[in-house]
């Protein structure tokens, strides 16, 4: 990125005029174009919302970690560029055995990691092992989200409540197979390979890990050394890590000259820190950077009035107002719950508050996963209706909590607060007291919502991969205090769901329990909303993903 | 004869002109002052509308301030409605009339100045004031007493003010009531530190010196002389408090630690709700913007001419 | 009287602060009085009556704004309030020098002694660096201050105040002034000290050939120091004479009372003091009558039929401002 | 000979002024590090909730707590931050998982780089335009340079930053928006200033892009201390031009430059140079704000996620921090002190 500012003298005059200040904002000269110089030295600058927590993959569960460790990392499965629908990785094929116990992954041929070191076998099951062999801080899941929730445990578990391994073993036959043995069949397989937790490292790099180790001591939970600096790790992708330069909040990767496919379109690919919404688009504008994620509604037709690119994700998550049942003896009331849904004018929300592109929720999974219904019970906005029930079920003067989040965006959720009051107007129209609850998003709110501390409260999910399991089961797999019901039939049919190895047949049991939750309402789901992501004029953008899994290696200058 | 009466009551009476001016007290001369300031004047004027716009601002506003007008507002295709005859300053991000939440507004936002203010000016007044106390009529003890609580309370005004009131939110939550107590808590060592010095400033005058001699009682002194003469910079402090207050609070708010309740809108609140729409709706920040900037310049200016009035150093 | 034209003739001087929404303040109207080459003039009255602004308008210290000055003064047949600001600048320091009451405030705290005297000499006699320094530390000896070198070096919070008295007389003589104006230059000092400083002064002045306009309020200064004297009451000269009469047979009443107040060995025990009633508060507006009337012993209607002129009721060159002048004593009180 | 042994009886009093107050900031410290720890305690949540991901379990929580020691009572807790803070160990960041110490090094430098720059511009603006007031009292200039710094004390921080940014970064396109250099700046880092760097290593470009990058939010930043120094030293110099000495430089018909520069603006510096001690804490608030609103990487910014991550080691490390930086200030607000004002020196 080159911008040219030869008017430094002009910036002190810029000084002077400060006084335009007050008149000259709604000028409405745009400088989107500003860096048209960019191709120059070729690096392309991506505005992220927060740091990486590590560089290494598999101890995160966060976006901003993954999106930068995907460009570095490669998993064994892929998905299609645009879509949600799985092909091969650096395995050109994988196939599993009947009961869905055994998982066999052909290797792509010549690929070689970021240290020369070439993908074999040996160098998947090396990775699979370590992860299975974790002990000590590894095992919490604050460092093995992804591993606990796709693998279960570890070979030794520490800790009575982390659940039972179902990773069996690793096996490579020869150079280019692994095989990879679960004792459970699972609806996690072989989407969860695809997660960006299992990208594959180099054979080197896990030897020099090992003599670095994650600790607890202290106050808080290190990450280990190697996962904190460039150098060490390695991996397949399209770019490798040059620096991590916490000081600035940049990440610079490189293009790896020897990538086993297409290389990269941009010598350089920086991953520029912009913790604040309005910063990064004003970064974007003003031609600091190339691109940035999770565009507000507002800034979409802003940005692309002014001629920047804000390509269309498919939808690919959902945005839901949870109930707690057992906070508030009337919720446990389905009349009730009934009222709410109908009370509330979800239209309006996704027509003036939600970006463009999206849709109003049917079911708890958006429309592109496999096992949607479309035969599940609606409930149309209807405010009569709902004070008509709310009557009926002798809740008229029915008072809840409503807890929302601050100072967050969550892809499905721009601008909570603004979201909760547009809904707490709808509620007050039926005759519900809405009693707010305000709370920082981390660590408050999602503590408080997880404990069940909430009647209502608004709460989203992206899915991982595409599978339904990953929607509902997130939820509805067993009691969870945060929906605060026991339904003994639907935690059965999510568990026959799950275990069922026959993808037609899990498709069904998926589409039977959306109709079942829909009956049930546990909660009410919203809206099913693309979230933006903006570049600027002068770069080809990369094909953008409904699991937000860009991948920048496509990116290039015009 | 009748002559000669005439000028001798004129004499008196010029002589006793002279001397109702020269004997005017301190605070009657600051009074006078004060009246011929312009400074003073604008700020007193300011002051007063906005004090005005906050008792009767809710009875007036038009509309109730969470009536939303469906379908106008559109944020993801940029249609916000501007000033028209029946929004008088047209609507915010969400519908709502943005007149009515000016006028709501106004009172949360002098609420939270108001109370953040006394809360400051009480428990400073009464640390720096105790403190004071124990250090010019305490002996040793009072002395070690007052180090003590100098030292820390140097300390905490060495902190940066708005990371204290942040953590203070932190522990307490959202709330109006946050707000407020995080906003007065930053202000507690300048009211003491200010108390303090200018109680021990007169402390060591002479007619404090002068009563101690003449054997009036510690105590008396303290409540009857140095008190109330140590408090008029602390009443100028008071009233530029409260635009630090109102500042401050709208800093929070830009942190998101602002009272969220929508029913009480505050206008910190506002302009950082109408911030990210500014390209499209800039008055929609503007006005709340310019509320603050205006109030916060009122109560300077007041306070800026109330310490130029009470200042001996700066009369010329 | 000496036959040479008078170095300074003040005419008429007039002093008005006027300030925002307030009413005007005449602090001088009208003071009219010489002072001759070579000699000692005095003026003399209370806090408050004006003197210090009279010495301050002559100098041109007197702030522009809210102040208005009339009248003339002339110096050398140049009227001082009539100079541009420049010229004045060259006139202060060299040829028209001030002393100041409050030595310890008049110093810059913050500036070594050497280079506030040395500031001087470079200014208007152009010395330099060690000259300028050499100069210095002459001019320092010569008032008195001994080890002067090293005190060049200090700064004014280490000196004693009869020092920073002397110090602040050697940058006032630094360039040998036609006119020395001194404002209460002893009032705030010891006794003991008032008396070198006195003497230093008046020793000076003679080496010199400067003339000496003594502004104080001590009737004591005034005897031991003065060739002449004129006495200052609300803003007005009312009594003018040389200093042997007017000690003689003090004729305006305030003159009378000021002579009064001094408390005197020879006087018997236990008579009381005759101090002046009220204070410079009570007064009233020249234009209406004597400002002196309200606290005045020997008062009457008379007194107030306008401003009284300036007569010599009973010797010549003796100037008394009063339509009741005291009678001259007996012969026994004058040789006081 | 006098001389030298003189020179070194200063430099004995200057030294024994930083001992005395280095020990007496020990007790202050000792106690500000009980209450904050009392106090982080009572916090709701705890760092756990903050570390643990959204779907961790009570046992994950269980399993933190106590691999910190978070299980422990209090003042095992408190007696094991003493024993670390007494080897120089600050802790390890909750929510990053590194060093305070490291944290604060490379954030710190962006923050001091920025506080400096802004103190730079309200000192250099803001001394001669207060001084000017002053000497104009009540002409234009004086009415304009007092409502000016009305202005720049009531206009909220990150308003006036969004405003600048708005206009100078996003419509005029003069100036960038974020950060504190070019990402195609390959600037060698040597102590974490860039502009420092650039100039030590020769690489002025880098240096350059720094400056540009640092006018924005530091003329933000500047907006309170430049308006509280501008009235400061009008104030000051009004009540200076008032003073006695200023009559006798002017009775000895000095030049008005002499007059000004050595008898008027050096007295009145003393207070202002004690308010610019005191803006320390200003900056810093102000900092959490403009290195917010322009993503400048800084302390600041990192300190306000640390509190609502309920970061205690970083907190800790902070306040304890802090304080040093009040005793350093102090320190040389005391030096710069005496070297104005004599006055000072001997005591």
């Amino acid at each position: 990125m080159s911008i040219a500012r030869p008017k430094a003298v002009r910036t002190l005059a810029a000084i002077a005029a400060i006084g335009v200040i007050a008149t000259g904002c709604s000028s409405d000269r745009d400088n989107g174009g500003d860096s048209g110089g960019s191709g120059s030295t070729g690096t392309f600058v991506f505005g992220a919302a927060g740091d990486p927590a590590s560089l290494d993959p598999s101890l995160a569960s966060d976006g901003e970690t993954f999106r930068v460790t995907r460009q570095v990392f490669e998993t064994l499965i892929d998905h299609k560029p645009g879509t949600s629908e799985l092909e091969g990785g650096l395995a050109e094929t994988w196939e599993s055995n009947d009961t869905g116990t055994e998982w066999t992954f052909n290797l792509r041929d010549g690929v070689t990691f970021h240290d020369g070191s070439d993908l074999t076998g040996e160098v998947v099951c090396a990775n699979f092992d370590r992860w299975y062999n974790w002990s000590g801080t590894y095992q919490n899941t604050t460092l093995s989200y992804y591993w606990q929730t796709i693998f279960g445990g570890f070979a030794n578990n520490e800790n009575d409540e982390t659940p039972e391994a179902n990773y069996v073993g690793c096996t490579a036959p020869d150079e280019l197979t692994a095989v990879i043995e679960v004792a459970q069949p699972s609806a996690n397989y072989p989407g969860g390979f695809s997660l960006a937790a299992f990208g594959i490292h180099s054979g080197p790099a896990l030897e020099a890990y090992a003599e670095d180790d994650a600790s607890g001591e202290g106050d808080a939970i290190t990450f280990p050394g190697y996962s904190q600096e460039a150098g060490t790790v390695a991996g397949t992708g399209a770019f490798k890590v040059d620096g991590w330069n916490k000081g600035n909040g940049e990440v610079s990767l490189s293009r790896f000259d020897d990538y086993w496919g297409e290389t990269a379109g941009v010598e350089k690919l920086v991953f520029q820190t912009i913790p604040e919404e309005s910063a990064r688009r004003q970064a974007l504008q003003s031609g600091d950077i190339h691109g940035y994620d999770l565009v507000a509604p507002a800034d979409v037709k802003t940005l692309s009035d002014a001629g920047f690119q804000v390509p269309t994700r498919d939808v690919f998550n959902i945005f839901y107002l949870g109930i707690t049942q057992d906070s508030n003896p009337a919720l446990e009331n389905l009349d009730v719950r009934t009222a709410i849904a109908h009370a509330l004018d979800r239209q309006n929300l996704v027509d003036t508050q939600l970006p463009e592109g999206g849709v109003v929720a049917t079911q708890f999974m958006p429309d592109t996963v496999a096992g949607y219904s479309d035969n599940v019970t609606t409930y149309d906005y209807d405010p009569e209706l709902a004070q008509q029930l709310l009557a009926d079920a002798g809740e008229e003067n029915l008072t809840l909590t409503f807890c929302y989040p601050t100072e967050v965006t969550r892809p499905y959720m721009p601008s909570p607060a603004d979201l909760y009051e547009v809904m707490r107007a709808d509620l007050e129209a039926v005759g519900i007291t809405v009693q707010p609850k305000a709370l920082k998003w981390n660590p408050d709110y999602t503590e408080v919502t997880r404990d069940g501390g909430c009647n209502l409260y608004l709460l989203g999910w992206t899915g991982d991969f595409n599978d339904g399991y990953n929607f509902l089961g997130t939820w509805f797999a067993n009691y969870q205090k945060e929906w605060g019901f026991e339904n003994e039939e639907l935690f059965d049919l999510l568990e026959r769901a799950s275990t069922e190895p026959d993808v037609e047949a899990r498709v069904a049991l998926y589409e039977e329990a959306n109709e079942f939750v829909m009956d049930f309402l546990p909660g009410v789901p919203i809206s099913s909303s693309p979230p933006s992501i903006a570049f600027s004029a002068d770069v080809n953008p990369p094909t953008v993903s409904p699991l937000t899994q860009e991948v920048f290696a496509e990116a290039s200058f015009k | 004869m009748s002559t000669k009466t005439a000028k001798i009551d004129r004499l008196a009476e010029l002589t006793a002109q002279r001397e109702s001016a020269g004997g005017a007290s301190l605070w009657t001369e600051a009074l006078r002052r004060l009246r011929s300031s312009k400074m003073a004047i604008i700020g007193a004027v300011v002051i007063g509308v906005f004090v005005l716009l906050a008792i009767v601002g809710p009875w007036i506003a038009p509309y109730n301030p969470l009536q939303q007008w469906r379908g106008e507002v559109f944020i993801n295709q940029n249609i916000f409605v501007g000033s028209r005859s029946e929004n008088w300053l047209g609507l915010d991000h969400l519908g709502r009339d943005q007149l009515s939440r000016m006028l709501v507004g106004a009172r949360q936002t002098l609420l939270v100045g108001v109370v953040a203010t006394l809360l400051g000016f009480t428990v400073g007044a009464l640390i720096g004031g105790l403190s004071g106390a124990a250090l010019a009529f305490g002996g040793k003890t009072g002395q070690r007493i007052d180090t003590a609580v100098m030292r820390f309370i140097d300390m905490v005004l060495a902190l940066p003010s708005l990371l204290l009131a942040v953590s203070i939110a932190a522990i307490m939550g959202q709330s109006l009531t946050t707000v407020m107590i995080a906003v007065g808590v930053v202000q507690i060592p300048v009211f003491a530190r200010l108390l303090r010095g200018s109680m021990l400033a007169q402390a060591g005058s002479d007619y404090v010196l002068a009563a101690r001699s003449l054997g009036v009682r510690r105590r008396r002194i303290v409540t009857a002389h140095v008190l109330p003469n140590s408090l008029g910079p602390v009443i100028v402090q008071a009233t530029l408090a409260l635009a630090t207050a109102i500042i401050e609070a709208a800093a929070l708010s830009y942190l998101g630690l602002g009272n969220p309740d929508a029913a009480q809108p505050e206008w910190g609140v506002m302009l950082v709700q109408a911030q990210p729409y500014f390209d499209h709706a800039p008055m929609m920040a503007l006005y709340p913007a310019l509320g603050i900037i205006i109030t916060a310049l009122g109560f300077t200016l007041l306070g800026e001419a109330m310490r130029e009035a009470l200042d001996p150093k700066l009369r010329s | 009287m000496s036959p040479q034209p008078p170095l300074l003739s003040v005419e008429d001087l007039t002093v008005t602060f006027t300030g925002r929404g307030r009413t005007d303040v005449r602090a001088v109207s009208g003071v009219s009085f010489d002072v001759a080459q070579g000699q000692v003039t005095g003026l003399v009255g209370e806090s408050g009556c004006g003197k210090s602004v009279t010495s301050l308008a002559l100098m041109g210290l007197l702030p522009k704004k809210g102040v208005t000055v009339g009248g003339h003064a002339y110096f050398d047949g140049t009227d001082l309030l009539g100079l541009g600001r420049e010229q004045l600048r060259d006139l202060r320091g060299s040829k028209l020098a001030m002393i100041f009451q409050d030595p310890l405030s008049s110093l810059n705290p913050v500036i070594p002694i050497g280079l506030q005297v040395t500031e001087i000499l470079t200014r208007h006699r152009g010395l330099r660096g060690d000259a300028a320094r050499k100069e210095a530390a002459l001019l320092l000896e010569r008032v008195g201050i001994p080890d002067p070198t090293r005190r060049l070096k200090e700064y004014p919070h280490q000196l004693s105040g009869g020092m920073r008295q002397r110090a602040l007389i050697a940058m006032a003589v630094a360039c040998a002034p036609r006119l020395l104006i001194a404002d209460e230059p002893t009032t705030a000092l010891d006794v003991t000290i008032q008396a070198q400083i006195l003497e230093l002064l008046k020793e000076l002045v003679d080496q010199q050939g400067t003339a000496l306009l003594m502004i104080t309020h001590d009737m004591g200064v005034v005897a031991g120091l003065c060739d002449r004297v004129n006495v200052l009451y609300a803003g007005k000269v009312v009594e003018a004479a040389e200093r042997k009469p007017l000690f003689a047979a003090p004729t305006h009443p305030y003159a009378h009372g000021l002579l009064g107040s001094i408390p005197r060995l020879d006087a018997p025990r236990g008579e009381p003091l005759n101090p002046i009633r009220g204070s410079i508060q009570d007064t009233i507006a020249w234009s209406e009558g004597c400002a002196f009337a309200p606290r005045c012993d020997f008062y009457s209607e008379r007194c107030l039929s306008g401003t009284p002129e300036l007569t010599e009721p009973h010797t010549a060159g003796h100037r008394v401002r009063c339509v009741h002048p005291v009678a001259p004593p007996s012969k026994e009180g004058a040789d006081r | 000979m006098s001389s030298v042994k003189q020179e070194r009886g200063v430099d004995l009093k200057v030294l024994r002024l930083i001992v005395r107050r280095l020990l007496q900031l020990i007790p202050t410290l000792a106690g500000l590090s009980v209450l904050l720890f009392l106090w982080l305690n009572r916090l709701p949540g705890g760092p756990t909730a903050a570390l643990l991901g959204e779907r961790a379990t009570e046992a994950d929580r269980r399993q933190i707590e106590a691999a910190l020691g978070l299980d422990q009572p209090v003042w095992v807790q408190y007696g094991r931050f003493l024993r670390r803070l007494a080897e120089l160990d600050l802790g390890t960041s909750v929510q990053t998982g590194r060093p305070v110490w490291e944290e604060f090094t490379t954030r710190f430098p962006a923050t001091v780089e920025l506080g400096l720059t802004a103190l730079l511009i309200a000192v250099v603006i803001g001394i001669p335009l207060g001084y000017l007031a002053a000497a104009r009292r009540g002409t234009w200039l004086d009415v304009g340079a007092v409502s000016g710094s009305l202005l720049g004390i009531c206009i909220p921080v990150f308003f006036l930053a969004f405003l600048l940014k708005s206009v100078f970064a996003v419509n005029l396109g003069w100036l960038p928006s974020v950060g504190r250099q070019s990402n195609d700046i390959n600037a060698t880092e040597v102590t974490g200033f860039r502009v420092l760097d650039g100039i030590l290593t020769g690489e002025f470009d880098a240096s350059w892009d720094a400056i540009v990058h640092l006018v924005l939010p530091a003329l933000a930043l500047a907006s309170i201390p430049l308006a509280i120094i501008v009235r400061m030293t009008r104030a000051s110099v009004l009540e200076v031009l008032g003073e006695d000495y200023v009559r006798t430089a002017e009775s000895k018909g000095l030049r008005r430059q002499v007059v000004r520069a050595r008898h008027v603006l050096r007295n009145a510096l003393l207070p202002v140079v004690t308010t610019i001690g005191l803006l320390t804490g200003q900056l810093l608030s102000g900092a959490v704000l403009t290195e917010s609103v322009f993503a400048f990487n800084g302390i600041g910014n990192f300190l306000r996620t640390a509190i609502d991550g309920r970061d205690y080691p970083v907190l800790m490390g902070f306040i304890m921090f802090i304080a040093l930086l009040y005793v350093v200030i102090n320190l040389l607000v005391d030096l710069a002190y005496s070297l104005i004002d004599p006055r000072v020196r001997v005591h």
